[in-house]
């Protein structure tokens, strides 16, 4: 069997290999015998070929086209082999085959070989001469010949890059695609649309058997040739059809839109009438439009304008002037003058059609980047009209209820008669408090409800002044001792006899909570050692002699949260200290302050303004909780019956109407 | 009305508390300044104090006095200052782990000898021997039977475990009688409390109504 | 890193925590400088969240132009003025003490007082909320106590028979409260346990 | 030592030996914890699962409990929850916010929050200040918080902590703003506030079930089974000692 030639490289390799040796190229299978069918395609094939003009019009000149021996073994070769056989014995014959003459005439012989196809593989003996020429030739060819190549380094790019820059004299193009009915693999430079670099187009290989199907569209797309002698930028070179091409082999790996392209097999026509028609031997035939896809038809840049007709001239130039002036031969230099170089205009601009540009604008939508925080007021209005037009009236029937007593004091409340026994045994407590011994008193509460804790112990602060007891501040948390301080100021403003810095330590800020509380109950100097402006306690006559809890003649609470209340209770009984623990709280903690006082862990306690004004009352002392009781009174109804309507509403609203569902059924 | 800084102040408070009674007409920048406000004196009040009653005589007073335990609260507080740069915060996790650690203790000892047996203690000091009793004693015998129920239907109400019932089967009548009776009570006993905060609410509207009124009348008169 | 975390927090704890149980002197000299430190730490974390406050939300906001950068500008402000009037005037200084009798009281007064509307307004929907037994009881219980608060049923203290059912009635939020405080108090024993056994690491991230 | 300080001992040490025995593997295996629906936490965990799918914000508010205050352990369960939050809906693009009302939690937040980025490979999302102080005080920390419920960003509020009066301002500016919003309190303040003012409210010992009801970790379910006996034994404690007290035994 005779050895299996590469497609790609050219070279022979043995018959038994599968990939080409030197390029790693898949070898077409030697074949087996013939199966009826292919007998059957090989003989209307002969008739073809018998019946056919000679495909291949005699070079001028040249010496005629010798076909290829046949080998005995032809009969069983597949028709693409032997076509391809066939096509080689033509190319032996004339090495210049193709060229028109004058090129190979006058062309020195360094350009001659250059652009001579790489696919002397096969020594000839008789070229000897040429052998050696070659031999001195730069490993350059080998480069160009073998097509799968590393990449060569840049360096060997630029230099093959300068290399492979020949100026063909004009008309040279158009026979250099003419004549063998192929299209030679144009030397073209493929300016990279992005860079503007220049850099060779990957070579097709120079077997011209092989057509490179994505270099001729590439051709198509980004030509960019000096000479070229273009009508229409679109028009679709004939793409070869799948059958014309001698290797099945890649029509299967064309991507079906190219596949496709053209289907009937077109008998290439001689027209050799039309010298100036594009690409001589290929027939003139109406190509009809490539459908291509709908991405790609977007994708193309729009044709700005037309390549301007470029006339050549092919008249004979002798050089008159520059430096070649006077000498004959030489090659003409281009006119550049004339020739208005207009590239295709690569308009960056996308051809989008209306079912397109639709979906961009959904998914732009979609992708929205997050909104930016707006400062959107905390009253985000969401409710609606009736809705503000209820929070009004509400708002105004309260404010008129709490302020009308104000302003009328005449209003008179339902006043209790009985006094609740917390109250009445707070009073009988500080009534009983020794005058010597401080009184500690701890606040925890917020500024929120200063105001009325202010009022529920302003008369047992001043039962305490006119007493004449001292008093200790202090409070675990931050803002109580500030607000402390504030209200002894104001009940000691009553009673001009009660020297406020001798009575009155402000022992400030006890951190830390439960546990400052427990370090307080076991060793209160140890935990309060300075007040708040740094003044050390031991040095204070009323205080300076304290050891422990039960050194202090009470403990009052003032605070609105029960859990206070609670913590101090716990501390007070776990350190066993022996001291009457009374409680000021506000309203909301008066429920759950109650089960200690019920259970004696609490003295007393006086709870919001209702308890102050027992107090009041029991102390006969008006003060601002017999003042405001009215308003206090009256707004608590309203609230109650404003709460009750509210409710008695959403019933009605929420009640099934089931007169209205008969009805209907 | 002779011009002092305690006038000044008052118009102040005047002029915060009608800027916070605007809320009531919805959301403004009066309010929202007057917020702002609030955050800043009240984030540098707690600053000034801090200073002065924890690192001045917890810190700086004992250092000076020559106690060297007190270089390990000085050495975890500036750990715990690492934490507001967000690359060394991780370093000021033992400061944290310690207060973690002994909170959770505090949390613990409060919650088991406070709370839980001074509630049981408490709930229990409600039966004084039956003779001592003051009052009628049917009364006593009425509210210590609510007491009790109350206490032990509230607490039963949480109970997270749940038996497997098969479809249609219902929940036993005790359980049923206990969920019941716990919902009341809780019903009850947070609408007490809720009772509680609105009268708290009101009192300090009559009060700031009040301070408003009376400025005004002293600046007429 | 994380392991010596775990292993401060659960020593530090059981410390502590055995000092409630255990009056032995040792313990009581190990317990005492833990719970002091614990109390200066959390001052001193007060501050750091305070500074983080301060320049790592509200001044960070300022240099992003944040749409509420006004509400920052108040609130670095009034810092600044009250932090500065601090330092110079001492804490015990009636001047700086008015900063928060005149400045921060009437705000938390006035928003207080601002709860009571917004209050009352949310308890009218009370029943559209709660559509259930317990919502019905609930509303119930806030009027009933509304009107007890306000002294009207004060002359029910003359008649012994409504005085007793008023007794009663005031021991049902007592029951019920014990019952809650018990509940949470387990609640809140099992997540002090979990913490102290290692199961949960806040400070670990 | 006194009795009632050992009785306090042994019911520490039952607790502790409870949660680790019944967090064993082969326990969970034999005897399954069967608990009872909570519908407020099944309405939280669909609200969670909405922010994540509409790229919204979850926020976590602490309150303001003090560090040595009993309450402290609420705030310790919102840090366990804000945990869980974060691993439920770390697919989102917006990572949970946390505000507090006390310095420590606030820090410890910024810890849980950064534990769960590096957990859920999300660090690069991770933003230092998503966990902050927004006040000192109760009420200046009310108003910071109102301005994070009205961020339009945030559709879900999970309040859980220690909340007194203030909790009026941030459940009414959350009904404002029609957001999702599941309160719960230590402070019984708190929880009669939430029950008049929001719609999903846990009351009592529910706020401490909130991370086991986020199958968080199995400590914590092992804690509700633990919790269930010792109610048990605390009732009956109850009662024996009425029956005794009420006979003039005790």
């Amino acid at each position: 069997m005779a050895d299996i030639r590469c497609l790609i490289c050219n070279r022979v390799n043995d018959s038994s290999a599968e990939h080409c040796w030197y390029c790693n190229t898949i070898l077409p299978k030697p074949t087996g015998p013939l199966t009826q069918k292919e007998r059957e395609k090989l003989a209307n094939l002969k008739k073809k070929i018998a019946g056919a003009p000679n495909p291949d019009p005699e070079p001028h000149g040249d010496a005629p086209q010798k076909t290829p021996p046949e080998s005995p073994a032809e009969e069983e070769v597949p028709d693409w082999l032997a076509r391809i056989r066939r096509l080689k014995q033509a190319e032996d014959q004339g090495p210049t085959s193709g060229k028109p003459d004058w090129i190979e005439e006058e062309q020195p012989d360094w350009l001659a070989k250059l652009s001579q196809p790489a696919a002397e593989d096969t020594p000839n003996p008789h070229d000897a001469a040429n052998r050696v020429a070659e031999s001195k030739k730069p490993a350059l060819d080998e480069s160009l010949r073998i097509r799968n190549l590393p990449r060569e380094t840049d360096e060997e790019q630029e230099f093959i890059t300068n290399l492979l820059k020949p100026t063909p004299p004009i008309g040279e193009e158009d026979s250099a695609n003419s004549s063998n009915g192929q299209l030679e693999p144009l030397q073209e430079d493929r300016v990279d649309d992005q860079s503007g670099q220049e850099f060779p187009a990957p070579e097709g290989p120079n077997d011209e058997d092989f057509l490179d199907v994505e270099d001729l569209l590439s051709d198509k797309e980004n030509v960019r040739s000096d000479q070229k002698t273009v009508q229409e930028s679109e028009q679709v070179l004939s793409v070869p059809t799948g059958k014309d091409l001698p290797f099945p082999l890649f029509v299967d790996n064309l991507p079906d839109w190219l596949s496709t392209e053209e289907t009937e097999t077109k008998q290439p026509q001689d027209t050799g009438d039309n010298e100036d028609d594009f690409a001589g031997e290929i027939p003139e035939r109406k190509i009809e439009k490539g459908r291509l896809p709908a991405w790609l038809q977007s994708l193309r840049p729009g044709v700005t304008g037309s390549i301007e007709k470029i006339s050549s001239e092919t008249a004979q130039v002798r050089e008159d002037d520059g430096v070649l002036a006077g000498i004959a031969g030489t090659l003409p230099g281009t006119d550049l003058s004339g020739r208005v170089l207009k590239t295709g205009d690569f308009t960056q601009e996308l051809r989008v059609s209306a079912a397109q540009q639709k979906n961009a604008e959904l998914f732009q939508s979609l992708l929205q980047p997050t909104r930016e925080p707006k400062a959107v007021s905390a009253d985000q209005n969401t409710a609606a009209p009736s809705e503000k037009l209820l929070r009004l009236f509400i708002t105004i029937l309260i404010l008129l209820a709490v302020i009308t007593p104000i302003l009328a004091p005449g209003i008179s409340a339902i006043i209790p008669v009985l006094f609740p026994t917390e109250v009445v045994n707070t009073l009988g407590t500080v009534q009983t408090l020794p005058t010597e011994k401080p009184v500690l008193v701890s606040a925890h509460f917020e500024a929120g409800l200063a105001g009325e804790l202010n009022w529920a112990s302003q008369p047992v602060l001043k039962h305490l002044v006119t007493r004449g007891v001292p008093l200790a501040l202090t409070s675990t948390n931050v803002v109580g001792f500030a607000i402390l301080q504030d209200m002894v100021t104001q009940a000691i403003s009553g009673d001009p006899a009660y020297a406020k810095d001798k009575k009155v330590m402000d022992l400030g800020y006890l951190p830390g909570g439960a546990i400052g509380m427990g370090a307080l109950v076991n060793d209160p100097l140890g935990t309060l050692p300075f007040t708040t402006d740094l003044q050390p306690v031991r040095e204070h006559p009323s205080l300076g002699s304290l050891n422990s809890l039960s050194d202090f003649g009470a403990l009052i609470i003032l605070t609105d949260n029960p859990e206070f209340a609670r913590t101090w209770v716990e501390q007070v009984d776990g350190g066993e200290a022996d001291l009457p623990l009374l409680a000021v709280v506000s309203a909301q903690a008066a429920p759950l302050l109650h089960p200690y006082f019920a259970s004696g862990q609490i003295n007393g306690y006086v709870a919001g303004m209702s308890g102050a004004l027992y107090y009041e009352m029991l102390t006969m002392r008006a003060g601002s909780a017999t003042a405001r009781f009215s308003a206090y009174q009256l707004s608590l109804l309203l609230v109650a019956v404003l709460i009750f309507a509210g409710g008695v509403v959403s019933l009605i609203l929420a009640a099934p109407r089931p007169a209205k569902k008969k009805e209907a059924g | 009305m002779r011009i002092n800084s305690e006038v000044i102040w008052l118009v102040i408070s005047f002029i915060l508390t009608l800027m916070v009674f605007s809320y009531l007409l919805g959301d403004n920048a009066f309010f929202r300044f007057a917020s702002g406000l609030l955050i800043g004196v009240a984030a540098g009040y707690f600053t000034v104090v801090i200073i002065y009653q924890v690192l001045i005589t917890r810190l700086v007073v004992p250092l000076m006095q020559g106690s060297t335990l007190t270089l390990v609260p000085l050495f975890l507080s500036g750990l715990l200052l690492l934490k507001l740069s967000p690359r060394l915060s991780q370093l000021g996790s033992p400061a944290m782990a310690l207060l973690v650690g002994v909170g959770a203790a505090v949390a613990v000892g409060g919650t088991v000898l406070g709370t839980l047996f001074g509630q049981v203690k408490g709930a229990l000091s409600f039966f004084d021997p039956i003779a001592g009793a003051s009052g009628s004693m049917a009364l006593r015998i009425v509210e210590g039977i609510i007491f009790l129920v109350g206490t032990l239907a509230t607490l039963a109400y949480f109970h997270f475990g749940a038996r497997e019932r098969r479809k249609g089967e219902g929940r036993r009548r005790l359980a049923t009688i206990s969920v019941v009776l716990g919902k009341v009570f809780i019903a009850i006993t947070l609408g007490a409390v809720f009772a509680g905060v609105l009268t708290a609410a009101i009192t300090a509207l009559i009060e700031r109504s009040d301070f408003i009124i009376t400025t005004i009348m002293s600046m007429v008169r | 890193m994380k392991i010596v975390n775990i292993v401060i927090a659960i020593a530090a704890g059981l410390i502590v925590l055995l000092g409630y149980f255990f009056n032995s002197p040792g313990l009581h000299e190990l317990r005492s400088p833990l719970l002091d430190w614990a109390v200066t730490l959390s001052g001193i974390a007060g501050l750091v969240a305070i500074l983080n406050l301060v320049f790592g939300v509200h001044l960070k906001r300022l240099r992003e132009n944040h749409p509420k950068k006004g509400f920052s500008v108040v609130i670095l402000i009034s810092f600044a003025v009250t932090l500065i009037a601090g330092v110079f005037l001492s804490p015990a200084s009636e001047g700086f003490q008015k900063l928060v009798t005149r400045v921060q009281v009437p705000i938390e007064s006035s928003l207080m007082a601002v709860l009571a509307i917004t209050l009352v307004l949310a308890a009218l929907k009370i029943l559209q909320r709660h559509r259930n037994w317990m919502g019905f009881v609930f509303f119930l219980s806030v009027i009933f106590f509304l009107v007890l608060n306000s002294g009207v049923l004060a002359f029910t203290s003359e008649i012994p028979f409504l005085r007793d059912i008023l007794s009663g009635l005031h021991q049902i939020p007592v029951a019920g409260a014990r019952g809650i405080l018990l509940g949470i108090a387990l609640g809140s024993l099992a997540t002090g346990i979990r913490v102290l056994i290692g199961t949960d690491r806040p400070y670990n991230g | 030592m006194t009795a009632e300080r050992m009785l306090g001992f042994v019911v520490v040490l039952f607790t502790a030996a409870g949660i680790g025995f019944f967090s064993l593997k082969q326990i969970r295996a034999q005897f399954p914890a069967l608990i009872r629906k909570i519908p407020p936490i099944a309405r939280l965990k669909r609200a969670i699962g909405l922010s994540v799918e509409d790229g919204s914000r979850v926020h976590v508010s602490l309150g303001s409990p003090g560090l040595t205050e009993p309450a402290s352990t609420s705030a310790l369960v919102g840090l366990s929850t804000l945990h869980r939050v974060g691993q439920l809906s770390s697919t989102s693009d917006q990572p949970p916010v946390c505000t507090s009302g006390e310095g420590i939690f606030a820090l410890l937040s910024k810890d849980v929050l950064r534990g769960v980025a590096v957990e859920t490979n999300t660090y690069e999302s991770y933003d230092p200040d998503q966990g902050w102080l927004t006040g000192i005080t109760p009420f200046s920390y009310a108003l910071g918080a109102m301005e994070v419920i009205s961020d339009p960003i945030v559709k879900t509020n999970i309040l859980v902590g220690n909340f007194g009066a203030e909790a009026a301002l941030l459940s009414s500016a959350a009904e404002r703003r029609q957001t999702f919003t599941l309160a719960a309190s230590h402070s019984l303040v708190g929880q009669a506030i939430f029950l008049a003012t929001s719609r999903d409210v846990l009351l009592g010992e529910e706020l401490y079930a909130l991370p086991a009801y986020l199958n968080y970790r199995p400590a914590h379910l092992a804690s509700l089974r633990v919790q269930d006996i010792l109610r048990f034994i605390v009732g009956a404690a109850l009662l024996a000692g009425t029956l005794l007290r009420a006979l003039g035994v005790l």
